[in-house]
């Protein structure tokens, strides 16, 4: 069965505190990044950016059995390991679980001391967006 | 208030003249806590950098210390962040409205309300506007307290008018304008209301949302920040209607030869590099005031002005000009054949620092048949033996040079 | 350079994520000397007092310090003080004259010139004034090392031709422009020249007569001074056949509500309270580098490029942009298929700042078709050593990431 | 015979070394002040008014056998101080005297330090207006 959003963030901060170094947990993001399979090149289209975002972001989703599933892809690797772990946490959830969830994981892990501009970093854009495409399949 | 207070303030702790200081020109410009002036230090020993689009460490401080401040701003005049624009002070606020709303939605024929106390920096970019727009520029009298004769207001106010712009308090005299009467009454005829709070914000508590003002502009250096650095409120809505002030870094969206378009608010108004330290310093001083809480600050000057008042008219062939019932903590006076020079520099010469002259506010004194006055202003660290002491002094140069 | 200059900036002794800070983000903003900081304490602690009007004695000295500042810019830019004006920075000045000058003298038809590499804040003030006026505003090409073709600006030249605005030195890329003989062709078709010094005051000796640039514009926060100040140079004569900017007190020499009357240089263009910290912090800032030493800086600078662009080179797959003959100590580069982001956020975790992005030149950036750079920028207080370090940074990033 | 520029320097600058605190020196000016002959009432007009005082300086001069003659007023006691003490020095002496001077007493005995605002006080205004009578008689 899916796991629960809350148990998929558990699991990402208990992986995050495995790390001692910053150096590290930057690491790990960046495996993350390198991993995710690259986006379907029909959706590197401008009409999948997601504005906001210092990177290209592009973001597609679908709807199956009322899950949403997501795809992302960045031309930035540090950005597509925060992509990396947003779809780990949200991809396969429920529309109301998808637009509900605070995704405190990402303050636990502080996430946002590894990206130097808060207000330019995109994070916020991309939750933005799949919360949207989340209430859309809703 | 105490020593407490007065230990924060390190300017305070001098001798002028062989005297210990007592700095009484307050309304000119505020002296700074400690809270602003490390504030001030700690942002060029610690994290100086340029904000909003930095991608390291420094950058990314700054920027949250300098979005604190706004926000700091926002909820001390209750209005949203992205209603607060950083401005040089309050003869930028006033400029930036006279011409990005105003050059946008003034048309010939159009009236204009200022009254006839304002200072030069509330009445010159109305006059620029007006002769630009071929407006007019209304003004309402006093009367010989220093006081806005409401009803004069009144018979003022027609469709015609699209803008009314007065302070909450006379720098010169202290006279505190009952604007939130003033603002309802514009609206009525459907105009927008400017508000100087370049006076009231280091005096009293100054709330956006129950005056109901369309603007207000106030200067940091005179609420205790460092210089250079001042606030334009404006309703958001207006905001977003009016045409953008200067152009450049900031303040666009995107920028091609093709066209360019702006930036969301509050970074519309807010071209080029900030005066990010200023920022922060207003940010600190705001806490600081909340800190000792402006109820209390207000009582206390309010006791001070009492006091004065009573202490001042002992002093042979003095007058107060200015005697508005509800007033500030200025005071404003002439001494019989005795020139303002004079005072002022004798006063000098026992280290109290008042200020002499029109005060940016000729118009007043053409109406009041004077050309200046001398003005003793007094913040909250001022003491009552400070008036004591000025007291004796006039006492002395009254009889000295009668 | 040694020790002694970098013991003058407090900021650079601290640890960024466990690394000591490298500061080369110089052309966003410039770090600030101990005599610099002292400065502003100085002045809030000791001295802190509205100025110009003033009868005490901390009026008179806050005066006396500002109006030495200004004397010092003047003496350091060969200027008279009187051609001085203080503005918040760059950004402001390029709007003052677009407004002043601009508004006054542009008509319909005809052109302004600016280059494909300017700042935004040297573009969007000139495109205001152009819709305004229906002017049209022309741009000198460069070339893919990113220098102006001269031969195409001299074409752009006509009668048309009533303002050139042109920076000395891209702050994106580093070119130093030829603006001696930029003004001097402009000034054959009767133009005036704007020169933005943002880039160039910090780097070397800027003498505005023997440039005969008829405005130059600066900022102070980038020539190691605090925020929120700036200079606008201009020819006496152009200045007073300007109309004022802001209206406001200072500005002003005599107002009623019959009529007002402008005060003289430089007093016209500073409406309202100064930024008189401010002011005084560049005066200290430019004592500050002229007891090192503009020439001394230079050379050491152009070392400094030198040594990190054949440094930077050794990193696999980096390319520079902006390979002017002329250039100053401005690295602009990219890595072969990493994301600028990646290296800023990675460059930062060793605590080395460096900015990111299209640094306020969009234009230029889709004239080279990317969307930005990697830009480490030197100053005097930087060293081989630091450069070295990035470098290796760099290395381990590039191996890390391909 | 009329006393030299200087040798009437030197005593003003004596006389002013006879104090040796502030407060005894602003008080001699005021007593200069005090003391100087109000102006006929018929110089008192808006076109004898030197420019760029803070006070009202009325000033007035004449000719007589080569000499230049100087009677002023103000409003303001200590500006009429100093006025007294630039009637010492400057009145009756040879127009080229006058414009040749540079007025080193007040330097000497910083009166600059008494005036509360070095830009406005006047005491510039008032030295260019007497020379200019000066020039304009010689
Ligand atoms: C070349 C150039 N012009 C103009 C500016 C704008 O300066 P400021 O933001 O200080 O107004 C800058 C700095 O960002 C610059 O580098
Ligand atoms: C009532 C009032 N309005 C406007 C101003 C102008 O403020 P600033 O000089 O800080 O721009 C002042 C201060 O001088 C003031 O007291």
């Amino acid at each position: 069965m899916q796991k629960s959003i809350t148990e998929i963030e558990n699991e990402i901060v208990e992986d995050f505190n495995l790390f001692d170094e910053r150096e590290d947990k930057i690491d790990y993001l960046i495996d993350l990044g390198k991993k995710l399979p690259h986006i379907n090149s029909k959706y590197m289209l401008d009409d999948f950016l997601v504005k906001g975002c210092q990177s290209k972001v592009w973001l597609h989703a679908y709807e199956k059995d009322g899950k949403i599933f997501f795809e992302a892809d960045s031309d930035s690797v540090i950005t597509k390991g925060i992509i990396a772990l947003l779809i780990k946490v949200l991809s396969g959830q429920s529309p109301t679980d998808i637009i509900n969830n605070n995704l405190e994981f990402i303050n636990r892990i502080e996430l946002q001391s590894f990206l130097t501009s808060k207000r330019s970093n995109g994070l916020n854009s991309m939750i933005v967006k799949m919360k949207a495409y989340a209430s859309a399949f809703a | 208030m105490n020593d407490s207070i007065r230990a924060q303030f390190p300017i305070l702790h001098q001798s002028v003249n062989g005297k210990p200081l007592i700095y009484f020109d307050n309304a000119a410009t505020s002296q700074k806590p400690l809270a602003v002036i490390n504030a001030i230090k700690d942002y060029y020993e610690q994290y100086n950098s340029n904000i909003h689009r930095g991608a390291h460490h420094l950058a990314q401080l700054a920027t949250e210390k300098y979005e604190n401040a706004r926000t700091a701003v926002a909820q001390h005049i209750n209005a949203s962040e992205h209603e607060i624009n950083f401005v040089r002070g309050t003869t930028e606020a006033v400029n930036l409205v006279a011409t990005s709303y105003g050059r946008k939605f003034i048309k010939a024929g159009d009236e204009i309300i200022v009254s006839e106390m304002e200072h030069h920096s509330n009445i010159v970019p109305w006059q620029m506007l007006c002769e630009e727009k071929r407006a007019t520029l209304r003004v309402i009298p006093i009367n010989d307290a220093g006081e806005i004769i409401f009803e004069e207001y009144l018979k003022l106010l027609s469709e015609k008018t699209k803008i009314v712009s007065i302070a909450y308090i006379s720098n010169a005299i202290g006279s505190i304008h009952p604007v939130k009467e003033v603002i309802s009454e514009a609206h009525k005829v459907g105009a927008v209301v400017f508000i100087d709070g370049a006076q009231a914000l280091p005096h009293k508590k100054v709330d956006v949302k129950d005056l109901d003002c369309d603007f207000l502009g106030f200067s940091g250096h005179k609420v205790f920040a460092g210089t250079g650095i001042g606030i334009l409120y404006g309703k958001a809505e207006l905001l977003e209607a009016m045409n953008p002030y200067m152009g450049g870094g900031e303040m666009i969206k995107s920028v091609s030869f093709a066209g360019t378009t702006y930036n969301d608010l509050p970074f519309k108004f807010e071209a080029g590099t900030p005066h990010i330290e200023g920022g922060i310093s207003l940010g600190a001083a705001i806490n600081y005031i909340n800190e000792i809480g402006l109820d209390k600050i207000a009582s206390y000057e309010d006791e001070l002005l009492a006091y004065g008042t009573e202490k001042f008219l002992e002093v042979e062939g003095l007058r107060i000009v200015g005697t508005a019932k509800n007033k500030a903590s200025v005071i404003s006076f002439l001494v019989n054949n005795i020139h303002m020079n004079d005072i002022g520099i004798l006063l000098n010469e026992q280290g109290i620092a008042i200020r002499i002259g029109h005060h940016c506010c000729q118009p007043l004194m053409d109406r009041l048949k004077i050309e200046g006055t001398c003005r003793a202003s007094f913040a909250f660290y001022n003491t009552k033996e400070e008036i004591d002491a000025t007291v004796n002094a006039l006492k002395r140069i009254v009889k000295r040079l009668s």
